[in-house]
């Protein structure tokens, strides 16, 4: 008997139909979750969601799973912490079990510049209602004993912030909950449907081309992850997004013994337990842009180089499995979402290395959007004509990783 | 991703010995204050395909090259 | 193995032409570094400095073999005596490699790091 | 000789593997379950020597080895930490890698050949292509030009109720076990899968179509599949499967009953319970249930949930993305001939630990943080002297017939205006017209200049000089002197007698560069100002740096660290390109307008500054002071309730006898607020520079 065999969620398929309300692009987290919130929140159901390959075959099956609102800017923790509070009532919600773990996070600093960071990141999360405290070394240690603070006498812990509410949740079961919720509603969810173009007329867009024929559409939302660019470009629509890959690994199974979630930005990586207990190890994304699944050796001796480094313990782990997603990189390290200069085309995108944490606000607040045609406050500052109007929504906190 | 970069000075050589340098730039005027700059500037082409790239080799000769590569391989 | 010790050389940067005149360590077409300073250089805007921000030793060549079959992930040149450099050992290496010793240098100060991976 | 299993001594024979000891010992290191002995199946993983998830089939024997079960119910415990040298690489460079066993005529080219059963373990072809392989050696990096795959095949595993009872093993596994002297009693061979097994703990029967048969052992002979992983792993790469590996699959009949992945512990029960609700896709039916997730990834279970999934839905669906790792290794082992990053030391490094100095990272480099009392490094600078390391600066000589041309372009100061002798303060631009660095651009004559950047920004510096005399093809020679070059400021209002002492008899005015000697030792001279006091930045051979360093120390100069000269140039309002600016930082933004010469004709980011200064201001770097403790750098500042900004900077100045700041100020209704609250105190806005406005102690 294994316990994590889905055993619960029940997906409809149901016929395309030739004409949506609504169409998404992009079967991800993001694109589900916000086809659930239009179907649940305001009552719109004629909705298509179009996926390429199987729903969550993107960067929501592939991303390191992990939760936090401890970014740098205000603008940016008001966000992530509706997200926080989200994911935390989504299994009541959706009646659907996410495996959502209220774990901890520890971010580390190894410098005077990498304490000064961490001061002002703690600093603007408490102003803006995410808890985040400034840790000593020996507060960290206590936090968790399993990190060599002399960081193997290469990089010494210098300080960190602890962010209590950092959490886990099971990639794919976010997935399926929004799926099976908006299907519930009855949006249609296709697979292996490829689109490989807008339909616009004037500046209007009308729907899509796909693999299987035209699909017309009130409004289309990009929901494409890193193929963004390349969709949005097929109605004249630039944007300032390149598509990098991110690495991450797994270790075999063992004793749930990690119980959090430990960063450093300065070593570029971070680690946490699975509920089935993998060690999960991630690091910074690759430098040149690229579309590639391959993984890189560089990359699995660096990042265990370096984890090593401050969780000695993991030296003995056997490594079962590494894996690569593609990343919409914004020039700001903050996500854009909403309106593009098209009527009727949105996009959500500039999802980075911190989409999975995004993807019930996100989808809420676009939902909103389409709902009633105007831009929620809450995302109003992450639009794209923020390049324009020289409003870039610079983030260290949420460059780096994860 | 990890893969080989041909430098026409120093020879064949790991891509962890370069630094990315993104698109090769363009030989134009830098004064031109219209929409087009700012198009230049943020809104970035983002080839699902063939790229032309520059890279600088910093462990080695430390000059740029600039190399066509697909994006997808 | 021995440390690592600041060399003093001289660093040219001229045009293509002016540098093809004399054998030279060739960092790049319009670079390069000399064990001693040249007579002249055929090139009004040449850049001629004492340069002492390499330090490095000469290894004998199994020695050197050694050392590079662990530490160097690209194919040295088959010639000798030969030019190269690259990532070795993760720091920027430059190579004289003679038939029967080598000289690595690296910037002056990785000089530790580079004492610390010959260990 | 003799391993210790649970405590228990195994005597074992030269080349046994574990395995093989085990069961000739009438042991198992599992529950059961089919075993296969070529590294395929999970039915023979345990601790050993405390590394758990070990094919115990591909693990010789040695004498006083530990190896455990694992844990019955639940799972390994997470290892406690040790320490360990690190695992050697060898780097190899050939025509052909062989990956197993495969005959192959060389014809004159290197070949190397990897095979598991030598002890060379692949743990993955990587783009390059590479194969990394584990030996008994160390880590093996074989860069070849092209890559032959003989891995051979998987033989199939029996899904049916009672496949996870010990005495169960594979045709070719019962061939190297009856070699190997086991004991196998009672044999039975079947070639299709049964209806059952039937056992507690072992087998005692197996019931097939054609009845029950009482045995020991049930030999498994389904046919075969190929082991391709490393192959579809590969694809785009020069790689070729030959032999078994590169055969049609044989997809068993569709499984009826029991567990189809033992690593995961998945049932048929289980795919059928996550078809009916609609998961459909291989990829899908995975994650629903994990199957194929665990250690073996998929050898045994794959070909048995495609046909499953063929059955039910009416075609064949692709196996999974192959990924690495083929051959799971350890995380040390993984690890080898990675190093860590290094960071750079300075000639003055070793006087600065000798002096006890608290050094720190810094851009890259260690640096004396403080020697030991800041204050006292504070009055140093301000009332006597003091010397300061500053070979971190980025250093640069540029000469050539296009040089004032490339750095008019690119810089957004004057340059072509710039007298021979003569320095200046510039910014540096990016194409968004946001500030990247800042720096002196020193002429030395018509065309020959030196550079200097910021610790912080000296690498990027040159990529970026190089990338645009490359697109603007202009002629220039230049070199990058940063390392070659220490640099020591003499700082202090006796700086000027100290250097006289020290035989300079003419040193520079404000703003002014020359050569000459100090002491013995020939410097670039220039004469700056960043702490507020007179200072005089030498520039000279690093292999002369301990000297000057030294004969300085001798005429009465004490050290000052980072710590003080942060303090010192917050006191005159100096940012810190990096930690006082933002990715966003326009000259507007830092009320840095003065440094920008928008009558150029071109620069580098001059268009986006034509466009952004049109639009609102939405906040400003601007200098705050306050009484009492100096605020943490980072703090927010507030408005009243509003959120009006943070401190980039901040200290105490003991000159001043307040806390001083730098920081983020928002703009409200089109105005900065007078006065803002930060860490429950009133902070005024204040005008830079806080010390000597005038700036009268620096041109003294």
């Amino acid at each position: 008997m294994n316990e994590f065999v889905e055993r619960k969620i029940a997906l409809t398929w149901r016929a395309p139909k030739r004409a949506y309300d609504v169409v998404i692009v992009g079967g991800g987290g993001h694109g589900l979750a916000t086809a659930y919130y239009l179907a649940t929140r305001h009552g719109i159901t004629n909705v298509a969601v179009l996926e390429r390959n199987y729903i969550g075959s993107g960067n929501s099956g592939r991303n390191t799973t992990i939760i936090r609102a401890n970014y740098g800017i205000p603008e940016a923790v008001r966000f992530y912490q509706r997200s926080v509070d989200l994911y935390a009532s989504l299994e009541s919600e959706t009646g659907r079990g996410i495996m959502h773990r209220q774990k901890g996070l520890l971010w580390l600093a190894h410098s005077e510049a990498g304490v000064r960071a961490e001061r002002a990141r703690a600093e603007v999360n408490v102003a803006f209602g995410t808890k985040t405290e400034f840790v000593d070394p020996d507060q960290v240690k206590r936090i968790c004993p399993q990190i060599d603070i002399t960081g193997g006498g290469l990089w010494p812990v210098a300080g960190g912030t602890y962010h209590p509410e950092g959490s886990t949740a099971r990639h794919d079961r976010v997935v399926w909950a929004f799926a099976e919720g908006a299907m519930r509603q009855g949006v249609d969810i296709q697979q292996g449907i490829r689109v490989h173009s807008l339909r616009v007329e004037g500046d209007r867009v009308t729907g899509v081309e796909t693999d299987q024929g035209p699909i017309s559409a009130g409004v289309v939302l990009s929901a494409a992850g890193g193929h963004v660019t390349t969709l949005v470009s097929t109605a004249g629509v630039r944007l300032p997004i390149r598509t990098h890959p991110l690495q991450a690994f797994v270790t075999n199974h063992y004793a749930l013994e990690f119980p959090i979630i430990v960063a450093s930005a300065t070593l570029l990586f971070y680690a946490s337990q699975t509920a089935r207990g993998e060690m999960l190890m991630g690091a910074e994304i690759d430098r040149q842009p690229s579309y590639s699944y391959r993984s890189s050796h560089d990359f699995l001796q660096h990042c265990a180089f370096r984890a090593m480094t401050l969780l000695p313990f993991l030296r003995n782990l056997r490594i079962l499995r590494q894996w690569t997603g593609v990343c919409d990189m914004s020039p700001d390290y903050s996500p854009i979402m909403g309106k593009t200069g098209i009527d009727g085309l949105l996009i959500t995108t500039g999802w980075g290395t911190w989409g999975f944490k995004a993807i019930p606000a996100a989808g809420e607040q676009l939902a909103q959007l389409i709902a009633t045609g105007a831009t929620p406050e809450l995302i109003a500052p992450f639009s794209l004509d923020r390049f324009a109007r020289d409003r870039t929504m610079a983030d260290r906190g949420s460059a780096g990783t994860h | 991703m990890s893969f080989h970069i041909d430098c026409p000075h120093c020879g064949r050589r790991p891509v962890e010995e370069f630094f990315y340098g993104e698109v090769a730039s363009e030989n134009e005027s830098i004064a031109g204050a219209d929409a087009r700059n700012l198009d230049r500037v943020f809104m970035l082409d983002n080839p699902e395909g063939i790229a032309t790239e520059r890279w600088f080799h910093a462990y080695g000769c430390r000059r740029w090259l600039t190399l066509r590569r697909d994006t997808r391989k | 193995m021995r440390v690592p010790e600041r060399f003093r050389l001289i660093h040219i940067v001229a045009s293509p032409a002016a540098l093809d005149k004399a054998e030279y360590l060739r960092i790049a077409p319009d670079e390069a570094l000399a064990f001693a300073a040249p007579e002249s250089i055929d090139d009004p805007y040449a850049i001629v400095e004492p340069d002492d921000g390499y330090a490095g030793l000469w290894l004998d060549a199994q020695e050197a073999e050694k050392f590079l079959a662990r530490a160097c992930e690209w194919e040295l040149p088959p010639h000798r005596p030969a030019f190269a450099q690259g990532a070795v050992a993760g720091l920027p290496a430059k190579l004289w490699i003679e038939r029967d010793r080598m000289l690595i240098l690296v910037p002056a100060p990785y000089a530790a790091d580079l004492e610390e991976r010959l260990a | 000789m003799r391993f210790v299993f649970d405590n228990h001594p195994v005597d074992f024979q030269p080349g046994d593997s574990i395995l093989i000891a085990l069961l000739r010992a009438g042991l198992h290191p599992t529950t059961g379950g089919c075993l296969c002995l070529a590294g395929d199946c999970p039915h023979c993983l345990a601790t050993v020597d405390g590394i758990s998830y070990t094919r115990t089939c591909r693990t010789t024997a040695r004498a006083g080895m530990v190896v455990e079960r694992h844990p019955k119910d639940g799972l390994p415990k997470l290892p406690p930490a040790t320490q360990a040298p690190p695992v050697d690489v060898r780097h190899v460079h050939c025509d052909v890698a062989v990956i197993g066993n495969a005959e192959l005529p060389a014809e004159g080219r290197r070949v190397v050949t990897l095979d598991s059963k030598s002890g060379q373990d692949v743990i993955g072809i990587y783009a390059g292509p590479l194969v990394v392989a584990r030996t008994a050696e160390g880590m093996l990096h074989v860069h070849p030009k092209e890559i032959v795959v003989a891995t051979g095949a998987i033989e199939l595993q029996p899904v049916a109720p009672g496949n996870h009872l010990a005495g169960i093993c594979t045709a070719r596994a019962a061939e190297k076990l009856k070699a190997a002297g086991v004991n196998l009693g009672r044999t039975v061979t079947i070639t299709e899968a049964p209806l059952r097994f039937e056992g507690t703990g072992s087998v005692t029967a197996v019931v097939t179509r054609e009845g029950r048969v009482e045995c020991d052992t049930v030999i498994v002979d389904l046919g075969r599949t190929p082991r391709n992983g490393l192959a579809r792993m590969a694809a785009g790469l020069p790689v070729r499967a030959v032999g078994d590996a590169a055969r049609e699959p044989q997809i068993p009949a569709c499984p009826q009953a029991g567990v189809v992945c033992p690593c995961s512990g998945v049932t048929v029960d289980d795919l059928k319970s996550v078809w009916d609700r609609g998961f459909h896709e291989l990829e899908l039916v995975k994650r629903a249930t994990l199957a194929g997730t665990g250690p073996c990834q998929g050898a045994v279970c794959v070909p048995h949930i495609r046909s499953f999934l063929a059955d039910r839905g009416g075609k064949l669906q692709p196996s999974f993305a192959a990924r690495p790792v083929a051959f799971q290794p350890i995380m040390h082992e993984a690890a080898a001939g990675a190093y860590h990053h290094p960071t750079a030391r300075t000639a003055l490094d070793a006087e600065h630990r000798r002096a006890g100095a608290h050094m720190e990272r810094s851009a890259g480099w260690w640096r004396p943080w403080t020697y030991a009392d800041p204050l006292q490094e504070y009055w140093a600078v301000r009332e006597g002297v003091s010397i300061c390391d500053i070979g971190t600066l980025g250093k640069f000589l540029l000469d050539g017939p296009d040089a004032v041309e490339l750095l008019d372009r690119l810089y957004p100061t004057h340059v072509a205006t710039l007298k021979p002798g003569r320095a200046r303060y510039t910014l540096l631009l990016n194409e968004r017209g946001y500030v990247i660095d800042d720096g002196m651009i020193c002429r030395e004559s018509e065309t020959r200049f030196f550079l200097t950047f910021t610790s912080a920004g000296s690498t990027h510096a040159e990529l970026w000089i190089r990338d645009w005399a490359d697109a603007w093809k202009l002629d220039v020679r230049l070199l990058n002197r940063t390392v070659a070059l220490g640099a020591i400021n003499v700082t202090g209002p006796l700086a000027t007698a100290l250097l006289r002492d020290a035989g300079l008899a003419h040193p520079p005015r404000y703003l002014e560069h020359k050569i000459a000697r100090v002491g013995d030792i020939a410097c670039r001279i220039a004469r700056l100002s960043f702490t507020g006091e007179v200072s005089y930045e030498l520039h000279h051979n690093a292999g002369d740096s301990v000297s000057l360093w030294r004969t300085l120390l001798a005429l009465g100069a004490k050290p000052h660290g980072l710590e003080t000269l942060l303090r010192l140039r917050l006191e005159k309002g100096h940012i810190v390109a990096g930690q006082d600016t933002d990715f966003d930082s326009t000259p507007r933004r830092l009320n840095h307008e003065w440094a920008v010469k928008l009558d150029k004709p071109d620069f580098v980011g001059k268009a986006a500054l034509l466009r952004t200064n049109q639009l609102p201001l939405d906040r400003q770097l601007v200098a705050l002071e306050t009484k009492g403790e100096p605020p943490g750098e980072g703090a927010v500042l507030w408005n009243g309730k509003d959120y009006a900004g943070y401190v980039t900077s901040s200290a105490w100045s003991p000159a001043l006898e307040k806390s001083i700041m730098l920081g983020w100020l928002r703009f409200f209704n089109g105005s900065l607020p007078e006065e803002v609250m930060v860490a429950g105190k009133t902070a005024r806005r204040a005008a830079t520079p806080l010390y000597d406005p005038e700036g009268r102690r620096a041109r003294a």
